[in-house]
């Protein structure tokens, strides 16, 4: 409700999407006559260069502040810890252009991980095998949210948010009463080794951005979720196969969150049932913060990058700053305000310029 | 089954901890074939939703409950109108700060929370160099009663510490969740805002706090780590080096005492008795012996 | 004149041969809405047919189902004079039938090149499920598809939102004549354009004929529907109720039939 | 995203509301020719009726199932806890057809009545002043939320999950270090004390449920409150002061969760910072299972009061029924989906015998 | 005939005396876009008013600042010879005039009487601020105002996503009938409608001077407008570009007019 902030450039309508459309004639002089922009003109213009701002903004003033917050131990921790969070956000952001909703990536951010652990530790399955096997679990959990959501006509909200509740519990059940030690998994390093100062999980989500910023930005099927997401009833009108795009970003985002508990998982060593308690929040605020519309239609991989890295760092320059424990929560929901509404001011103001 | 019984407790699904509990019940319920269940809440520390659980296992009739009193006067009127019906309640894992005189439970069978945080503070300075020490305690979530009692107990060990010791001393309570990578990164950034650090006291895991000084590239010990609870991460962080102590207090021991107690009540008609589940401190000394039985989720 | 001159379109068709499309007894239920009952219906080559009636007549659903967009009730569609089922409107696309809908055409935050190439995005390479478009052909054979209407538009990367009612209409048309489909369908094109505006659709929409296309043009506004048409369908309540050539009938004979439908 | 279930006799339109004025024409049948309904068949053809529906089979199930669930006993705790949730749900339901959402709800509700204890316990401000200052607060809380989010053109997601941080911590700052007794509220009685069966509480939750029903369904304000989460443009055209309804509809909301907060903590006698931790979902999920559109413009107090009594109920019954813990969100989850599913189906199946 | 005929009008004015509203040099800025410039624009007693133009023309600007929902950027309104300043579209409506806005005129989850009454609800009771609506008299009254406009519509409390694009049209019409408007300001009323409803349109329109009520009606028909106005005011990009009574022009010089600009 409420459209989304940081569309800049576009007149927003009360109606949303469709009164875009409606209010066709009124907009018939918002052909700039410079319609050949420069590509600096044009990367202003976007959403995400507002982001970055902030970011850029946000990282300075927390070095100025602490001192520390971009020094080498830091920055490397903070590295360590994004893409656990930033993998989500990935999946989170494409399933919200395609007009979406997923509360229960913090639950399947747990549900994989566990059930592998279960897998291997209590089974002794193969942990290729098993592997191969959750991952699978992953992308049933997301078909079953997007079937379930698209065949019934309920809103993703409340499918999702009963999956949450399940693959919860599901999580539990795999691990059972007994905590076991992890087993040891020939692919951890791959997942999760310590380069010094990056870690291979880095790479993974530096290569599944890319991957899906391509996959999303520049291939057809990415066009089509954004039609989807865009104008469901246009997109179906030129032949999208609408439901296929929804059941696939479910199943992706799924896919994303079960993947980024595995990598917690084999890094901190902690097959938890309660990995990623909350997450769905975190992750939905990173994916708006980053410009992405709640309404769908709107976002970018790389707004979803800035969005996730402005989340954890917010979260750790703060304690940086040495602010009070009591008022820590105080000061993280100002800069989140603070943070969206720079993004659409900022927005505005470089829309109005070009 | 000859009665049913019911375990309200007051935490969520996904601690570790509450499932060696709920692994201590089961074991003791079908050894004495009964009937079992155990209530978690939606959200950890939810009291009210606990005292509902309690009201509606009262509504059941069941015979015989456990209960987890981490509020001194919210569950006292549940408890009292349980007993005066005729259903035996003790108590399990938190305890009335006033025990027997501040709620009608017949028992106790747990780790005094408070004192278990003075205990392991106390512990943990025995490492603590002699010149100027500088704690941060991780209070986790200080709005939930559990985590504010351990607090409480590490802050007033580190008061009395205070007066006796030749340098100076100061701490912080922080808020850093338990949420691993949220933990790690507030550990850490506050580690390296305060270069001097000479110890992280938590109140629930230590785990993501030995891992951020791990990070940190720290030498092991350089920043002592202490916690509660032992679950194979937590192990790994004592064997390694980065953790010193963690406080047992034998999770299988409180879901399987308080079943048996509860039989034998019913069965045989025997009074309530007290026990003191203990506050085992585990180090890198008794490890191994420790582990074995952690395995098998007894310890 | 009277309202009843199906024979002599019927002759017409003879002398045409066989129709591009033709709706072979289609009807269509929504729940328990008929809202099309049994019906015949046929576009020839070279033929621009009109389609009139009320308000919830069954223009658009008829139209929908030769677009493959719902499926019919009842009936079956043929091209070229063999049976086809439409299962998407994909299909119908790949047959050449392209159609500008009445509502939603378009998906506003993206820009006039995407528009245009949505579900039929030219593809520069392949990595295996990877189809990287080319954006490059997009923007060269949307802006040469645009230019040819006319509209004053030189960067095919422009939102749809930023355009006008007028050059929306008019992307939509350069859209169907980009991909060379044999009919185009238009339903109310020319709905909150003004008069300059719909000049210029109902020119292209008459210019369509000079690349053999056939098209169905739904419009309330009588005096471009007989403009347009070389032969005019009116429907009411779901049923076709009359078919008459052009020549047969003026714009009052029109309003006449439709006023007492 | 995806429009809300339950409003049967309407086709679903892909584009939503603005899609639903668009197809004016495909409609024109749409008027049957029964207009005069009997009020049977009107009845049966709301969504709040599919929501009984639900409401009276998961009672019988429940009660056949454990034996227990009606019982005496039983319904006393059901009426005890009920209220709590059922006033808030009240607030975000109203809300939600005005076509925002708020997320700060159980902040709020830990906030008021934290403030309200350190008032009187720490400060000894007298109970009734420091009532009004903070149902004060309340409002002021909702005040900001609405204001920020329509002054600053932010999503009410955003606004409301920063201030479900701010208020949760300064609930904690509000209570400080050394948790303080009870002090004594005279007005305590009057909003708790237990007549045996039922609590004073209840006759507030319905007190308040027949006002806010007759101000939302049958007053002119209730009648803006529609027009501006069905259509804004179209209601500030028509000279609503669409700013005002919702800012209303804000504070209203937050004030709602205070008062619902204040009554647990008097009826638990436990003033503790962390009360209503996650309450902000648990509340949405009841307005939606009580047919209230997430996209605004739809709703209903009936449907907010058997959605609340469906919520409290579901987890009750399943303590009832003896469903091992491990598994019990499983069956939570399930339910939560089910009964938004037999809600929708019921509404059609019942519309489409109109 | 040429385009200048603004002297005529005048005259014409002068005839009727002091013009029931009037605009008087009002221009409109939205941020950079300058969508009106500044011009006078005027409704006489009993009189329907034409305004046609382009698309972005300012035709929907000029007439939402009559209607109080925009403010002007320079320039004020009158309204019988007095200036006034209308704060919102509330303002607009005390003093008689009503507006059919061209999108979303209306709640379509909410009943016929309840959108009729939206903002004005007959009020049967008050305790302190909670005002009970009259739900008797709403559903009586919109039933009148209805059924005067012969819909075939019984029931005034089916949601208006019920109704056909005409009856919502007509529901419109009638609410500012109802609320005996001295002006009805009406844009682009008949889009989508059929013939048959169009016609229905028009003959209330029409049917208004009856009642004494003046009109602004805008379209993109020039048929209609021809026939529907006393007088036509033409806009192209901001400007009034012409103002002549009907007499003066017929429906082809308007084409051209507007073909032209
Ligand atoms: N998706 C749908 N579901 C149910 N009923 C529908 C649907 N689409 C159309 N109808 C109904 O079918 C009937 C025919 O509608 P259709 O849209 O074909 O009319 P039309 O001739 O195109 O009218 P218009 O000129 O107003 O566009 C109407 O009664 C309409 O209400
Ligand atoms: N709210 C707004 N914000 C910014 N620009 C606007 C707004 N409304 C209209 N415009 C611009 O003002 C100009 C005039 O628009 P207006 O709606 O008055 O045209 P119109 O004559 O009514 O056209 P149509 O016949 O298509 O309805 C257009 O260029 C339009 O893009
Ligand atoms: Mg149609
Ligand atoms: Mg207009």
């Amino acid at each position: 409700m409420n459209t989304a902030p940081g569309v800049p450039g576009r007149r927003k309508d009360a109606g949303g999407q469709a009164a875009s459309i409606l209010h066709a004639s009124q907009l018939s002089s918002g052909l700039k006559p410079t319609s050949r922009k420069s590509l600096w003109s044009k990367a202003i213009s976007k959403p995400e260069f507002s982001a970055f701002l902030m970011l850029v903004a946000v990282f300075a003033a927390f070095q100025l502040y602490t001192g520390f917050f971009l020094s080498y131990a830091n920055t490397r921790l903070l590295l360590t810890i994004l893409p656990e969070l930033g993998i989500v956000v990935l999946g989170v952001t494409i399933l919200m252009i395609a007009g979406e909703f997923d509360l229960s990536v913090g639950s399947v951010f747990a549900l994989v991980p566990m059930t592998l652990h279960a897998l291997t530790a209590r089974y002794g399955v193969d942990p290729y095998l098993a592997l191969v096997l959750v991952l699978g679990l992953a992308l049933l959990v997301g078909y079953i949210n997007g079937a379930v959501t698209l065949s019934l006509g309920i809103p993703s909200f409340i499918t999702t948010l009963g999956m949450l509740f399940v693959a919860r519990s599901m999580s539990i059940v795999a691990v059972g009463g007994n905590p076991l030690a992890l087993a040891d998994y020939p692919f951890g390093d791959v997942l999760v080794v310590n380069f010094g100062y990056i870690r291979a999980s880095l790479i993974w989500y530096v290569g599944l951005a890319v991957v899906l910023g391509v996959w999303l930005h520049a291939s057809d099927f990415g066009n089509w979720i954004f039609a989807t997401g865009g104008q469901a009833q246009a997109a179906k009108d030129l032949g999208i196969n609408t439901r296929r795009v929804k059941i696939t970003a479910f199943m992706l985002c799924s896919l994303l969150a079960g993947l980024a508990g595995i990598i917690q998982m084999l890094r901190t060593k902690a097959p938890l049932p309660s990995m990623g308690t909350g997450l769905e929040l975190e992750v939905i605020a990173g994916a708006v913060i980053g410009g992405t519309a709640l309404t769908g239609g709107v976002g970018s991989i790389i707004g979803a990058i800035i969005g996730a890295i402005l989340i954890r760092s917010i979260d750790n320059g703060l304690v940086m700053s040495r602010v009070n424990a009591e008022w820590f929560r105080t000061a993280l929901g100002v800069l989140i305000v603070v943070s969206v509404v720079l993004n659409v001011k900022a927005g505005q103001f470089f829309s109005r310029r070009r | 089954s000859e009665y049913r019984f019911n375990y309200v407790m007051h935490s969520n699904t996904g601690q570790p901890f509450w499932g060696a509990v709920n692994r201590g019940m089961q074991d003791a319920c079908k050894q004495l074939n009964v009937d079992c269940q155990m209530l978690f809440l939606d959200k950890d520390g939810d009291i009210a939703q606990e005292k509902t659980n309690l009201d509606a296992s009262i509504a059941q009739h069941v015979d015989g409950i456990v209960t987890t009193i981490i509020n001194d006067d919210v569950m006292d009127e549940s408890v009292a109108d349980a007993i005066k019906q005729g259903i035996p309640v003790i108590a399990a894992n938190v305890d009335d700060s006033k025990h027997g005189a501040g709620n009608a439970r017949l028992s106790f069978i747990g780790q005094d929370l408070e004192q278990a945080g003075y205990d392991l503070a106390a512990e943990m300075a025995k490492s603590f160099p002699d010149d100027d020490v500088q704690v941060v305690v991780n209070g986790v979530d200080l709005a939930q009663a559990w985590a504010a009692q351990r607090t409480h107990g590490i802050e007033r060990f580190l008061q009395d510490y205070k007066k006796i010791h030749k340098g100076n001393v100061t701490w912080e309570v922080i808020e850093a969740t338990y949420d691993t990578p949220t933990e790690q990164s507030r550990i850490s950034a506050y580690a390296q805002s305060n270069p001097n650090l000479t110890a992280v006291i938590d109140v629930a895991n230590a785990f993501p706090a030995a891992l951020a000084m791990q990070d940190l590239g720290y030498a092991a010990g350089k920043v002592k780590v202490g916690g509660f609870d032992l679950v194979p991460p937590v192990m790994d962080a004592i064997k390694s080096g980065y953790q010193q102590v963690a406080v047992d207090q034998q999770p299988y021991l409180q879901g399987y005492l308080p079943i048996v107690q509860l039989f034998m009540m019913k069965k045989y008609n025997l009074g309530p008795w007290d026990v003191n589940t203990g506050k085992a401190m585990v180090t890198k000394d008794n490890i191994d012996a420790i582990e074995a039985l952690s395995k098998e989720g007894i310890r | 004149m009277s309202v009843n001159v199906l024979s002599t379109a019927a002759a017409a068709v003879a002398a045409r041969g066989t129709p591009l499309i033709a709706a072979r007894g289609i009807s269509k239920w929504y729940g328990a809405v008929n809202a099309l009952k049994p019906t015949d219906f046929h576009v020839g080559r070279n033929e621009i047919v009109g389609l009139v009636g009320d308000n919830g007549a069954g223009k658009s659903t008829l139209i929908k189902i030769l677009a493959g967009a719902h499926k019919p009730t009842e009936g079956h569609i043929e091209v070229d004079g063999k049976p086809v089922v439409l299962n998407s409107t994909r299909d119908a696309m790949r047959l050449g039938i392209e159609t500008i809908y009445q509502y939603n055409a378009m998906i506003p935050q993206m820009s006039i090149a995407r528009n245009i190439f949505i579900g039929r995005e030219p593809i520069r390479f392949s990595l295996g499920p990877l189809r990287i478009m080319d954006f490059d052909r997009m923007s060269r054979e949307a802006m040469k598809s645009v230019e040819t209407l006319d509209l004053g538009l030189r960067d095919a990367d422009t939102p749809v939102s930023d355009l006008s009612g007028g050059q929306r209409q008019a992307v939509v048309i350069a859209r169907a004549m980009h991909f060379k489909s044999k009919v185009l369908i238009l339903d109310e094109p020319t709905n909150h354009l003004s008069v300059k505006e719909t000049n210029k659709v109902l020119d292209q929409t008459a210019r369509l004929k000079e690349q053999n296309i056939s098209a169905v043009f739904i419009s309330h506004n009588m005096h471009h529907v007989h403009a347009m048409s070389d032969r005019i369908v009116a429907m009411a309540r779901g049923h076709k109720i009359a078919e008459m050539a052009k020549d047969e009938v003026t714009v009052e004979d029109l309003h006449r039939i439709l006023g007492e439908s």
